[in-house]
């Protein structure tokens, strides 16, 4: 049996966190357990004003978006221009009207993609609590995690600096056999500072950093990118499932890590 | 990144019926005081249209408009035993029921009719608009509605009928496995062009021209639905379904619809139809049940339109970008087969 | 276990219902409200076959804990229709043989509305991207596209 | 952006195309509630009590079951009764009973030995679902683990763990005497000696989820009359009904179900699992009772489209000719028979597929694997070795160097030939589907090719049943004891010989019962078989490949005894004037012909030894056909 506590702030629901309770997002994958008797969850804590956390605003080369705020919030909001084709990977319609960043951030393989551009966006997550927190932290220890999000800030990147590809075997939407984000600063042609991370190919989002070591200093081309191709499988060492087996992702990562740097597209 | 165009071919029969009969439907046919008629079954519409082709197999078979006649299906209580909709039989078995039951109807019609008119009921037609005439004289004339009151309260008659439509079952002999399977085939054949990616081993179908022979097309549009969607599944088998991904291997069986795949409203194929009709003699006006055939011409075709594409035969369903990589690779990259 | 008394707008009506704990639209709307229309596909958010949309933008009510619908407004496929109106989208669904079980349709037909309702004439990769998140396992899908670019007037391979 | 049109152009001698509602685009008589939600499938009939019931399923592939507890389940919130195998009052069943086919083998709940993850050991059933599913939760069974099989032909082997202990072989008994099902016909080994290639492959095909939207389900509820109301998605009214009479011991005449509005079906509601159990449940708790699978169950735990494995061996002649061809194939039926065995019945009937081919043999196995139960899907029985004959075709057209669709055609069935079962094809139209696929699609056949028809060049020698070469190799329990080849023929010990012309009496419709049933042939739009071919207008023409001879000598060697139909001589086939313009071609009357009936040798008719009814426990007609139970 669960139970419902509705609360007015974050701080009132993780102070209500313990064993067997889950905090309420979108409920895409929370209510998914509770319709199927998911006995780890007797308990939803709940805000009676989720709204209240979904905002998105700039601060000055950040940009902060609410735990709350929903991939449609997101589709809506031009200050996150960069963002929309992720919001959009997300689901169906549906699903982005209920779907929030908080919960992508939990959300296991292999779900997640907009945490994978996060992740790549360098993102930092203000908890609950107070404190900051970057994202690659949290997801390298997200079961253990009791604290809630509260916003997360990420980078605006410059002009076309920022990539994204999903690739799902159903069109147009359907659940990750990999995604990949890109941040790909550079200067003078040249990438400095490269942040590429991928969805799908681990338990959580990963960064991968041999790739991102790879690219450093180097131009766009084909020749460019060949030794941070080469890493990929350095960096990866993804799970199979019903999607498709690691060996497949494994394989096919340098082909779509090529088309996403050298804007190829997706088929 | 290189995309090799594939073309493939293949064609099918299949029967239609339970095979070995043994597999009996009934229909019962009544009309209401003002003529109209209701068709009482127990067979299942699921999609299919049962409800639908049912209907016009017995407006047609009394010589009525559509809109006269309803079909109640599936109450055990009132509707007589079918055995069910598979096996492709609903069209063929439920439908030849029908037949038989709005035969015996209409000839109680006819003759209700013949008595108001005082004339032989040999000597009587319908007009398919709800008017009953005597052959010949359009003027001597009655309608369906006046024939069914004059028969419920005036001549004291029904105007209701009865069928069944049985094939006994059939033995197999064990040694030879000789056996009278069913009684008529639709047929099939259907060429896809496809895309390799041979870089990820992605497949993307992007158009079919087929030819299905349906024996007759009892409602267009129904048989239109049934090979349109029907073709759709076959690509979803080709390439995409199963229950279990690294069969014989349990592991990692999907259990939702974002892991068992089917190709969504984005990978709509282009699908060219033409229908065949070449009517079975026992056959409810010749049409046979399309439902069933249409999705199974389409999972070798691709896998023939793969092996064109980039040479890799893939014998083992589905058809996914894994298992098409790993034959690239063995074989040392593709190696397209020719314009076809 | 406890009940909780939620009110909203359905189809335009007030609806007060007392839920459960943790019971979903899906499950409220139809055993508690007696609303049929959007149907069980999955109570995973896969399929999109209970559809329904949330002042104004399609959700999915297996997924919707129903105490947070309260004071907000709830369409289902139910409404649609105003009397014996059809709804525009209704009528092209049954023009264009875009149903066979019918079960996925309530669904689509919430998905659909939601599109044009903010979208009169969607393209085509409008009108897919609307039921990407519904599954049809009859049609093929093509009917469907079809009905919806039909009832926002458009042309399609039949009429146009 | 897809498109239909209809040859109307095609076999329109044999049809009248001026019926009144027949042939029209008539709207479906059910579209309107379908488009206003108002359909009313089954879980759309409502019940002040309702109650919901969820099962408790093996986690495991294989293992005993030393002992359920529900003392804990028993006790929990909202819970009314737990249902276990002892209250199912006839807990053994097999799906096609109904038919009188097989053995009783499944049980509606388990209570020695799970043989699949999913199969279900006891039923909770509550005032919700979640607490249904809180105390499915918090039963605890004990299970040793047994030793799984999982690959089919693994489970053939002599050590292999046994699945079915009714069928302790891991195979389904064919007729109390083979594991596998036989079709013989010709000698596919003279065959393969006089083919010029011997083409071979091996297919699979992986288990597939019918995935309707709506999932299986049934609402049972007490009525007042001392009746059980039963609302289901079943695909088979009476199939459900007379399922669930047998496995509650109860007058079936008790049983009142509706249906008939089904969110999808294609196969997978045939099974009469939801059924027998949510009336169980009303009749032990006196009230309403739902049993809806959700998604993952009808996943996993309903049953798939089976995976089978396809062997085809075939022995060609250069010219494309195919003159043998060999089949063994495993369907994977999972633990239980459910309708596999019969998939298998109809699948052999089926081959070679659409081809004349003087030598055909097959063996095909229904195994048992520690894996969910296979049953029908949409293409029963056809769709897994059609893929394997079609993807083999292009093989031997590669092989020989032909266009494929030409080889196709070469190889067509055709009106009045004797298929592998010893039945005469008719009404056939392979090869006119292959012209006009290869002419909407711009793929070059030759003129040969289009010249072809499916009323010519059929019958003859090609109406002929060979001398067939039979064997008794896979008897039942054989396998146990010692390994034996799967592949047809080999490793008889024997072989036998079955005479040219052996043929058994075709079974017909039953008759109308009354002849006020007999439609008027004028008004049923079919005016029988045309002895014109039906011509492709316009099909592509690429020069001759002079598929002729081939074609003329793909015909088996005349036997002696004259065949049983008159059919169109070979020379016509040869011989078939260049096509008219379709749209001139003037109609022929109506074929008074009857329909080609085989006329029975000379010799006493035929009848098989042993009867497809053996290896059944209770022979003769089943008593739940017949609406109320016979003591």
């Amino acid at each position: 049996m669960v139970t419902i506590t509705t609360v007015e702030t974050l701080q009132d629901a993780a102070a209500n966190k313990g064993q067997g309770t889950a905090f309420l997002g979108g409920g895409t994958l929370l209510m998914r357990g509770v319709n199927y008797g998911d006995q780890n969850v007797s308990r939803i804590v709940r805000l009676r004003q989720p709204e209240s956390l979904a905002g998105v605003s700039s601060e000055g080369e950040r940009v902060r978006l609410g735990a709350c705020a929903t991939m449609a919030t997101i589709l809506k909001s031009a200050d996150v221009a960069f963002l929309h084709a992720v919001a959009r990977a997300v689901g169906g319609p549906a699903i982005r009207n209920m779907a929030t960043v908080g919960g992508n951030v939990f959300a296991p393989h292999p779900y997640g993609d907009f945490a994978v551009a996060l992740l790549a966006l360098d993102a930092k997550l203000r908890m609950s609590d107070g404190s900051e927190l970057e994202l690659e932290r949290l997801l390298a220890a997200r079961e253990t995690e009791t604290r809630l999000i509260e916003s997360v800030s990420a980078m605006r990147p410059a002009g076309d600096d920022f990539r994204f590809l999903k690739v799902t075997r159903v069109k147009p939407r359907g659940a990750s056999v990999l995604s990949i984000a890109a941040w790909l600063p550079r200067r003078a042609g040249r990438i400095s500072g490269a942040r590429v991370a991928f969805g799908a190919m681990a338990p959580t989002p990963v960064r991968t950093p041999a790739v991102e070591a790879a690219l450093e200093g180097v131009s766009l081309d084909q020749n460019g990118i060949d030794r941070a191709l080469q890493s990929v499988a350095n960096d990866l060492n993804p799970p199979d499932d019903s999607l498709a087996s690691g060996w497949y992702r494994k394989e096919v990562a340098p082909v779509h890590l090529k088309r996403l740097l050298l804007g190829q597209g997706t088929r | 990144m290189t995309v090799h165009k594939g073309r493939g071919f293949a064609c099918i029969n299949y029967p239609i019926g339970m095979n070995l009969g043994g597999d009996p439907s009934q229909a019962l046919v009544h009309s209401t005081p003002d003529g109209k008629f209701m068709v009482s079954l127990s067979s299942i519409d699921l999609g299919q249209g049962m409800k639908s082709v049912t209907r016009q197999i017995a407006a047609e078979t009394l010589g009525v408009p559509v809109s006269d006649v309803y079909v109640d299906t599936a109450d055990s209580d009132t509707g007589p035993h079918c055995m069910g909709s598979f096996a492709s039989r609903g069209t063929h078995r439920v439908g030849n029921a029908v037949i038989r039951a709005a035969t015996e109807a209409r000839k109680a019609l006819l003759e209700a009719a013949a008595e108001e008119l005082e004339v032989n009921a040999s000597d009587l037609d319908t007009d398919g608009q709800g008017n009953i005439h005597v052959k010949g004289a359009p003027s001597r004339t009655i309608t369906v509605a006046d024939t069914a009151i004059a028969a419920q309260f005036k001549q004291g008659r029904t105007l209701s009928g009865r069928g069944i439509f049985l094939i006994p079952p059939s033995d197999v002999d064990p040694d030879t496995g000789e056996m009278t399977p069913v009684s008529c085939f639709a047929h099939a054949a259907l060429v896809v062009d496809l895309e390799v990616d041979d870089e990820t081993g992605e497949v993307t179908v992007r158009e079919i021209n087929s030819a299905y022979e349906v024996g007759r097309a009892l409602n267009p549009r129904l048989v239109e639905q049934q090979l349109i969607g029907g073709a759709w599944m076959g690509v979803s088998h080709a390439l995409y379904e199963t229950t279990e991904p690294y069969y014989p291997d349990r592991s990692h069986a999907p259990t939702d619809f974002n892991a068992y795949l089917m190709p969504g409203p984005g990978e709509v194929v282009d699908h060219n139809i033409a229908v065949l009709e070449r009517p079975a003699e026992d056959a409810p006006f010749g049409g046979k049940g399309p439902g069933e055939m249409c999705a199974n011409p389409v999972l070798p075709a691709i896998a023939n339109a793969v092996y064109n594409a980039v040479g890799v035969r893939c014998d083992t369903l589905p058809i996914t970008p894994e298992k098409v990589l790993r034959r690239l690779i063995a074989n040392g990259g593709a190696r397209p087969q020719g314009v076809r | 276990m406890s009940k909780t008394p939620v009110q909203f707008s359905l189809n335009g009506s007030p609806a007060a219902v007392f839920v459960d704990d943790a019971q979903n639209l899906l499950d409220v709307l139809r055993r508690g409200v007696g609303d049929l229309s959007p149907k069980y596909g999955c109570g995973q958010g896969t399929c999109g076959s209970c559809t329904v949309l949330i002042d104004g933008e399609p959700h999915l009510s297996c997924l919707t804990l129903a105490e947070t619908v309260e004071g907000r407004a709830v369409e289902t496929t139910n409404g649609l229709a105003e009397g014996p109106q059809l709804h525009a989208l209704q009528e092209a669904f049954m023009e264009n043989f875009a149903a066979q079980c019918g079960y996925c349709t309530p669904g689509m037909l919430m998905a659909a509305k939601a599109l044009l309702d903010r979208t009169p004439r969607p393209s085509r990769e409008e009108v897919i991207e609307a039921i990407s998140g519904n599954i049809c396992r009859c049609t093929g899908y093509e009917p469907i596209i079809d009905a919806i670019l039909a009832a926002s007037g458009q042309p399609t391979r039949r009429t146009g | 952006m897809s498109s239909v049109e209809f040859r109307k152009d095609l076999f329109n001698d044999e049809r009248d195309d001026n019926l009144q509602e027949i042939g029209k685009p008539t709207r479906r008589q059910d579209i309107l509630g379908h488009v206003t939600g108002r359909s009313p499938y089954y879980d759309d009939h409502l019940f002040d009590g309702l109650l919901h019931m969820r099962c408790v399923r093996s986690p495991h592939h294989h293992a005993r079951i030393r002992s359920i507890d529900t003392g804990m389940a028993e006790r929990m919130p909202g819970v009314i009764r737990v249902v276990l195998a002892r209250d199912v009052p006839n807990n053994l069943n097999t799906l096609l009973s109904l038919i009188n086919f097989g053995k009783d083998e499944e049980k509606l709940i388990q209570d020695t030995k799970v043989a699949y993850i999913g199969e279900p050991v006891a039923a909770i059933i509550a005032e919700t679902d979640r607490q249904a599913r809180d105390a499915c939760a918090a039963v605890k069974v004990d299970y040793e683990v047994l030793n799984h099989v999982l690959d089919p032909e693994e489970a053939l082997s002599s050590d292999a763990p046994v699945v079915n202990e009714i069928y302790p072989n891991n195979t389904f008994d064919y007729h109390d005497l083979y594991d596998h099902q036989k079709l013989r016909f010709g000698d596919v080994e003279k065959g393969f000696a006089e083919a010029d290639h011997i083409v071979e492959g091996e297919y699979q095909m992986s288990p597939i989820e019918q995935a309707p939207i709506e999932t299986c389900g049934a609402i049972a509820a007490p009525e007042t009359n001392d009746r059980y109301v039963c609302y289901t998605s079943t695909q088979a009214l009476f199939f459900s009904l007379g399922t669930t009479a047998k496995l509650l011991n109860m007058a079936s005449s008790r049983l009142h179900f509706i249906g008939g509005t089904v969110g999808g079906g294609f196969g997978g509601k045939v099974d009469s699992i939801v059924e027998p159990l949510s009336v169980l449940g009303a009749v032990l708790t006196g009230r309403p009772v739902k049993f809806m699978w959700d998604r993952t169950e009808e996943m996993q735990v309903g049953a798939p489209r089976g995976a089978e494995r396809w062997r085809i061996k075939d022995g060609v002649a250069r010219d494309g000719r195919i003159l043998a061809r060999a089949f063994t194939g495993f369907f994977d039926a999972g633990a239980y028979t459910r309708l596999s065995s019969y998939a298998i019945i109809k699948c052999s009937a089926h081959l070679p597929g659409p081809y004349t081919i003087p030598n055909v043999a097959s063996n095909v196995f229904c195994v048992f694997t520690n894996r969910t139960p296979a049953t029908a899907m949409r293409g029963f029985g056809i769709t897994g070795v059609d893929f394997a004959i079609e993807c083999h075709m292009d093989k031997v057209a590669e092989t020989v160097g032909l266009n494929p669709i030409e080889l196709r055609i070469l190889n067509a069935y055709r009106d009045g030939d004797m298929k592998p079962h010893r039945r005469l094809a008719k009404n056939t139209a392979l090869i006119e589907c292959c012209q006009v696929a290869a002419q909407k699609s711009g793929w070059s056949i030759g003129a040969d090719a289009t010249r072809q028809s499916s009323l010519l060049g059929g019958g003859g020698a090609r109406a002929e049943i060979p001398e067939t070469v039979t064997d008794s190799a896979g008897r039942i329990g054989e396998r146990r004891r010692a390994p034996v080849p799967t592949a047809p023929g080999e490793g008889a010990a024997s072989k036998g010989h079955v005479r040219a012309g052996t043929q058994g009496i075709p079974i017909v419709a039953a008759a109308p019962q009354d002849e006020d049933m007999v439609i008027d042939p004028a008004r049923t739009g079919y005016r029988g078989p045309s002895s014109t071919p039906t011509r492709i207008p316009d099909a592509a023409m690429t020069p001759d490949h002079s598929l002729q001879p081939a074609a003329a000598a793909a015909a088996p060697p005349p036997a002696s005894r004259p065949g049983p139909v008159a059919p169109p001589s070979s020379s016509q086939y040869q011989q078939a004037k260049p096509p008219p313009p379709a749209a001139q071609m003037a109609p022929e009357p109506p074929a008074a012909q009857p329909p080609a009936v085989p006329q029975q040798p000379a010799s006493q008719p035929y009848k098989p030894e042993k009867p497809f009814s053996r290896g059944v426990n209770r022979p003769g007609v089943s008593r739940f056909l017949s609406g109320s139970r016979r003591r």
